[in-house]
């Protein structure tokens, strides 16, 4: 019969009418990402050796890597610096790292990237070099990055 | 003429505080006040059933969707309309350079007027409605077919060809479906003798009409949702094809108001088709008024529910169901009802 | 894919060159509504190397032509994942082939892009136009001489460089 | 009779004068809620009706053919995921098979399936788009969401294995870029059947409608000679009644180790068709996805490449049936670490060379449902 196809199509949408709903609720509840997601970087700059292979393997020249040699020609590391604007977050800066296992450069699941002005897309990771030579650097990421997000 | 030179000398007088000889020539000074008080009451019901529908609307095409809608602004979503409202009234309101201005700023006060004026006409309740016409429903569609010229204008004032293909399309469809749906109603009308949308519903105090039209029925939510211009039969705004179709180039405040005419529109239509068919505020144990809103949005609830199952038809098989398929019915309709009202009288009262 | 030896039998003026099928591009029509005749072949695309630049940075012995212009077809009847391609060598200095659009209705905008891209000029056919670049773009992007600008994911950096700083290079700037 | 009167009655003077028509040129796109992304056609209307249209494409031009020139083989392949964004993890693997032709590289069995998997799942994604936004091009707004909804698993699994949602760049040349997560293969099992009751939701709401019916049935119908002629691939040419899927005719990675059938459509290849044949072709990639997760074998997921990978001098052409129908990957080599050329072939391109030949004498409506069946992708079209 004609418009039994109508008919049939009102019937599921009935039945979607009273079913639980799927909408997530982000902001309040933030989705719980699985481990692999390409959110945002981290960056251990105590570990960092300055080999620059990220650098070198990043298809969109978005990784910066600054440092100076040291007394012993030991390369040091001074500033990291990455343009997440230009990020393609393909991950082949964390697959060429060479500090394996937990590698220096990884991904991490904050994926709330926006942001009010342009220069807070990119990422300053700076290794302080305290008086005492074996001092705890910071690990914390610098003022530019730390500024308010806009919401 | 003469009587209506009285008529108006009565008015003035009226003004000046003093009766003449009788009531019965006082009584335009009175009609004048309550028909101010009608006025208020029929904006009042106008802005809360938009405030209310806008959010039914979008809340209900979530729930359909697996979506909750819009929950953030006050208890359930509820202030979201308010919110919206606040947005669009702060926004720039651009004429286009291009635009004929008269036209263009004249076509959103005449659709918002051609809404306000149905709400005007339907009876609420026993005792409540704001104008007693005694052909109220000849009124009631002679004003929604208003609703054409408005669209047209701005289709044609815009200047914009997505909006003038939108515009013509409206009038195309909204003319065609003029016909089913008066057709539809003049069933009732002969059911009940009356073009009086009280006498309609006085007339259904045991038996409401969809009982006894159920084919009409049918035919006039068909010929509704087109005349609301709502899926299947949004063809005037099909977003896909005409991005917005006659409101492509309004902005702001003007926007607003065909946004919100269009969810006036549906309850006015709405009502018209609880006052038809489902027997208007007629009901047990609560007061009439109530009975009536609670049809209303029962039968906008329905009206939704298709609005959010279909998709839009295509230009030539709308027209052809029109011609070809509603009009034919609802022709028969007639017919067999006027075979069955004979019949009815010559089998209970005698006479033909 | 069918006999490639009995294919380059078919088409005129096709000879066969360590396995793949050259023709000279003032035959390319008639080799292209042969191989339509041979029937279940579809155009699918059409690519343009440019060749002699790949031929110096080898040291290997420079092809024929300039531009390595190829008609690839799909076998539809032994529906193989081996391609008949059909390639012609093109001089540098005015690289032109004519059109096989009256022949495979695809090749019109496989021709557009080739000509946008590589700069081949196709002739005998209508409305050779740029279709991916805009219209008043100048140079063909995909020529090895087509030079593109060189820019930094840091210019702000570059810029605010402070005096004396020491570079990613480890070089005082 | 009067010449002037005569004149008055001559049909051709009516016609002429009092019901002379104009027509006019309506530019639909770039910015237009139903061309898929920044297409734009130029029609001449009269009416509804379309006289003649012309393609206006090129606004998402970004250059990557250029742009692989610049980066070494492994660089590039994130970006073949921005190529066809509706279907990424198909794109590189057409890149992976034309690198491993160039140079020789054989895959290991387990990375093969979990190709196999991963590909497929992207398929039933891509082609949840197409039916999703050729409802929503109708107004079938619910439809929509329940077709986004089974693409949202589908998400999830991808996420799971590459981090990526949409633009995944898991297969890589040698094998696949990392080992499944665990218990990643039961999770993906249950997800089948959810995307299978979905869909059927979706396919009773709309198959069955008869409005869709409508406007779908005998809209546009391309032959399978037209088909040929122009150049169609993929769900667009079986649904014109050729059979042709390299998947099965002539099957690559491990495909001939998994029971399917081809879909195919032997009828007008109308709208509906095309809407059909990718609806068939869906429940053909979960069967395929379920064998290859049962069969999943052990071992490595990657062939020893070295990161500095140089092949030798040469040409290397890859045809894969990715969603949207055949993509080519042509990659030609000077012995650097650079691809010296890197040439896409890509199925959409070809899809709308047609729309030119088909628009006249259609409406708006039918060409905006054209459009949508012909499921074009603008970022593999524009490059």
């Amino acid at each position: 019969m004609f418009g039994l196809g109508i008919l049939k199509g009102m019937g599921i949408t009935l039945k979607r009418f009273w079913m639980p709903k799927i909408t997530e609720r982000y902001p309040e509840v933030m989705p719980d990402l699985p481990q692999r997601s390409k959110g945002s970087f981290t960056f251990n700059v105590d570990t960092c050796t300055s080999c620059e292979l990220c650098s070198m393997a990043c298809p969109n020249g978005v990784i910066k890597v600054e440092w100076h040699k040291d007394e012993a020609g030991k390369k040091r590391l001074d500033r990291y610096r990455m343009n997440l604007g230009h990020c393609l977050f393909c991950g082949l800066c964390v697959e060429a790292c060479p500090t394996k296992p937990q590698t220096t450069i990884a991904f991490q699941g904050d994926f709330e990237l926006g942001c009010w002005m342009k220069q807070d897309i990119y990422r300053n990771w700076t290794k302080e070099y305290p008086a005492a030579p074996a001092g705890v650097s910071a690990s914390q990421p610098d003022a530019t990055q730390a500024a308010p997000k806009g919401e | 003429m003469v009587d209506f030179l009285t008529a108006l000398f009565n008015f003035w007088q009226g003004f000046w505080g003093v009766p003449k000889t009788s009531l019965a020539e006082a009584l335009p000074w009175m009609d004048i006040l309550w028909a101010f008080v009608y006025l208020i009451g029929a904006f009042v019901l106008w802005a809360v059933n938009v405030i209310i529908l806008i959010w039914l609307e979008r809340r209900v095409a979530g729930f359909f969707s697996e979506r909750v809608g819009p929950n953030r602004v006050g208890p359930l979503g509820l202030l979201q309309p308010i919110n919206d409202a606040i947005k669009i009234l702060s926004k720039e309101s651009v004429i286009p350079q291009a635009a004929d201005k008269f036209i263009y700023m004249a076509a959103p006060l005449l659709i918002m007027t051609i809404s306000v004026t149905m709400y005007g006409l339907l009876p609420y309740g026993p005792g409540i409605r704001p104008i007693s016409l005694n052909v109220g429903i000849l009124f009631f569609l002679a004003v929604s077919s208003t609703t054409t010229i408005a669209v047209l204008m701005a289709g044609w004032g815009s200047n914009n060809k997505y909006s003038l293909l939108g515009g013509m399309r409206t009038v195309a469809q909204i003319i065609s479906y003029e016909i089913p749906m008066a057709l539809s109603i003049i069933g009732i009308v002969m059911l009940s003798g009356s073009l009086d949308l009280g006498a309609i519903t006085d007339a259904q105090k045991n038996l409401w009409n969809i009982v006894l039209q159920p084919i009409a029925f049918v035919i006039f939510v068909i010929s509704a949702q087109a005349e609301l211009t709502r899926s299947p039969f949004d063809m005037t705004e099909a977003e896909q094809e005409f991005v917005a179709g006659y409101h492509t180039e309004y902005m702001g405040m003007r926007f607003a108001l065909f946004f919100m005419a269009e969810y006036a529109n549906l309850f006015a239509m709405a009502a018209l088709g609880v006052i038809l068919f489902l027997g208007g505020s007629n009901g047990p144990f609560l007061p009439g008024w109530i009975w009536f809103i609670l049809k209303t949005y029962a039968f906008i609830m329905f009206l939704l529910w298709i609005r959010w199952t279909l998709l839009r038809i295509r230009v030539n098989r709308m027209m052809m169901l029109n011609w070809k398929v509603l009009i034919p019915i609802s022709l028969v309709n007639l017919l067999l009802t006027g075979v069955g009202i004979k019949l009815w009288q010559y089998f209970t009262e005698g006479r033909v | 894919m069918r006999d490639l030896n009995v294919i380059a039998a078919a088409l005129p003026g096709v000879e066969m060159k360590d396995g793949i099928l050259v023709v000279s591009a003032d035959r390319v029509p008639a080799a292209v509504a042969a191989v339509k005749k041979l029937g279940d072949f579809m155009l699918f695309d059409i690519t343009c190397v440019d060749r002699p630049a790949l031929a110096a940075a080898e040291g290997v012995q420079a092809s024929p032509g300039s531009f390595e212009l190829a008609w690839r077809f799909m076998d539809l009847r032994e529906n193989s994942r081996e391609v008949l391609t059909l390639k012609a060598f093109l001089d540098r200095a005015d690289p032109s082939a004519p059109s096989v659009m009256d022949i495979f209705k695809s090749a019109d905008v496989l021709e557009r892009e080739v000509w946008d891209l590589m700069g081949i000029r196709f002739t005998g056919r209508e409305k050779l136009e740029r279709i991916l670049c805009r219209d008043d773009f100048e140079g063909h992007p995909l020529r090895k001489d087509f030079v593109m600008p060189k820019r930094s994911r840091f210019p702000e950096a570059d810029k605010a460089a402070p005096e004396g700083a020491v570079d990613g290079r480890g070089v005082k700037a | 009779m009067s010449d002037l009167k005569k004149e008055a009655f001559d049909s051709d003077a009516l016609e002429s004068d009092l019901f002379e028509t104009q027509e006019f040129v309506l530019n639909l796109g770039p910015q237009h809620p139903s061309t898929h992304g920044v297409y734009r056609a130029r029609l001449v209307l009269n009416g509804e009706t379309i006289v003649s249209a012309e393609n206006k494409i090129g606004y998402l031009h970004r250059g990557i053919e250029k742009i692989a020139e610049g980066l070494t083989y492994a660089q590039f392949a994130p970006y073949t995921t921005r190529f066809d964004y509706c279907s990424g993890a198909l794109q590189p693997w057409a890149y992976a098979l034309a690198l491993e032709t160039l140079g020789g590289i054989e895959v290991p069995e387990r990375a093969e399936y979990l190709r196999v998997i991963v590909g497929e799942l992207q398929r039933v994604a891509s082609h949840l788009i197409m039916i999703a936004s050729f409802a929503l091009d109708f107004g079938a707004w619910t439809p929509w969401a329940y077709a986004f909804n089974a693409r949202e698993g589908i998400n999830n699994l991808l996420e799971e294995i590459s981090g990526s949602r949409m633009l995944v760049n898991y297969i890589v040349y040698g094998g696949v870029n990392a080992e499944v997560p665990e218990g990643w293969v039961e999770r993906a099992k249950a997800e089948l059947d959810k995307i299978l009751y979905r869909l059927d939701d979706f396919d009773k709401v709309l198959s069955g409608n008869e409005i869709f019916l409508g406007r779908t049935k005998g809209i546009v119908p391309v032959s399978a000679e037209e088909a040929i002629e122009w150049g169609f691939t993929g769900a667009n040419l079986r649904a014109s009644g050729v059979a042709f899927d390299l998947r099965k005719t002539s099957p690559y990675s491990v495909y001939d180790r998994f029971a399917f059938d081809m879909a195919v459509i032997k009828g007008e290849g109308d709208c509906f068709d095309r809407y059909w044949l990718r609806m068939m072709e869906m429940r053909e990639s979960v069967k395929i996805v379920r064998q290859a997760l049962e069969k999943l074998p052990a071992g490595e997921c990657r062939a020893k490449v070295s990161k500095v990978w140089r092949p030798a001098a040469g040409e290397g052409y890859a045809l894969v049936e990715a969603a949207r129908g055949v993509q080519g990957y042509q990659v030609v080599s000077d012995g650097s670490t650079k691809p010296f050329r890197v040439h896409m072939r890509s199925p959409s391109f070809c899809h709308i060379g047609i729309i030119p030949a088909k628009a006249p004498g259609i409406t708006i409506q039918d060409f905006i449902s054209f459009m949508a069946s012909l499921d074009f992708v603008l970022g593999e079209i524009d490059r």
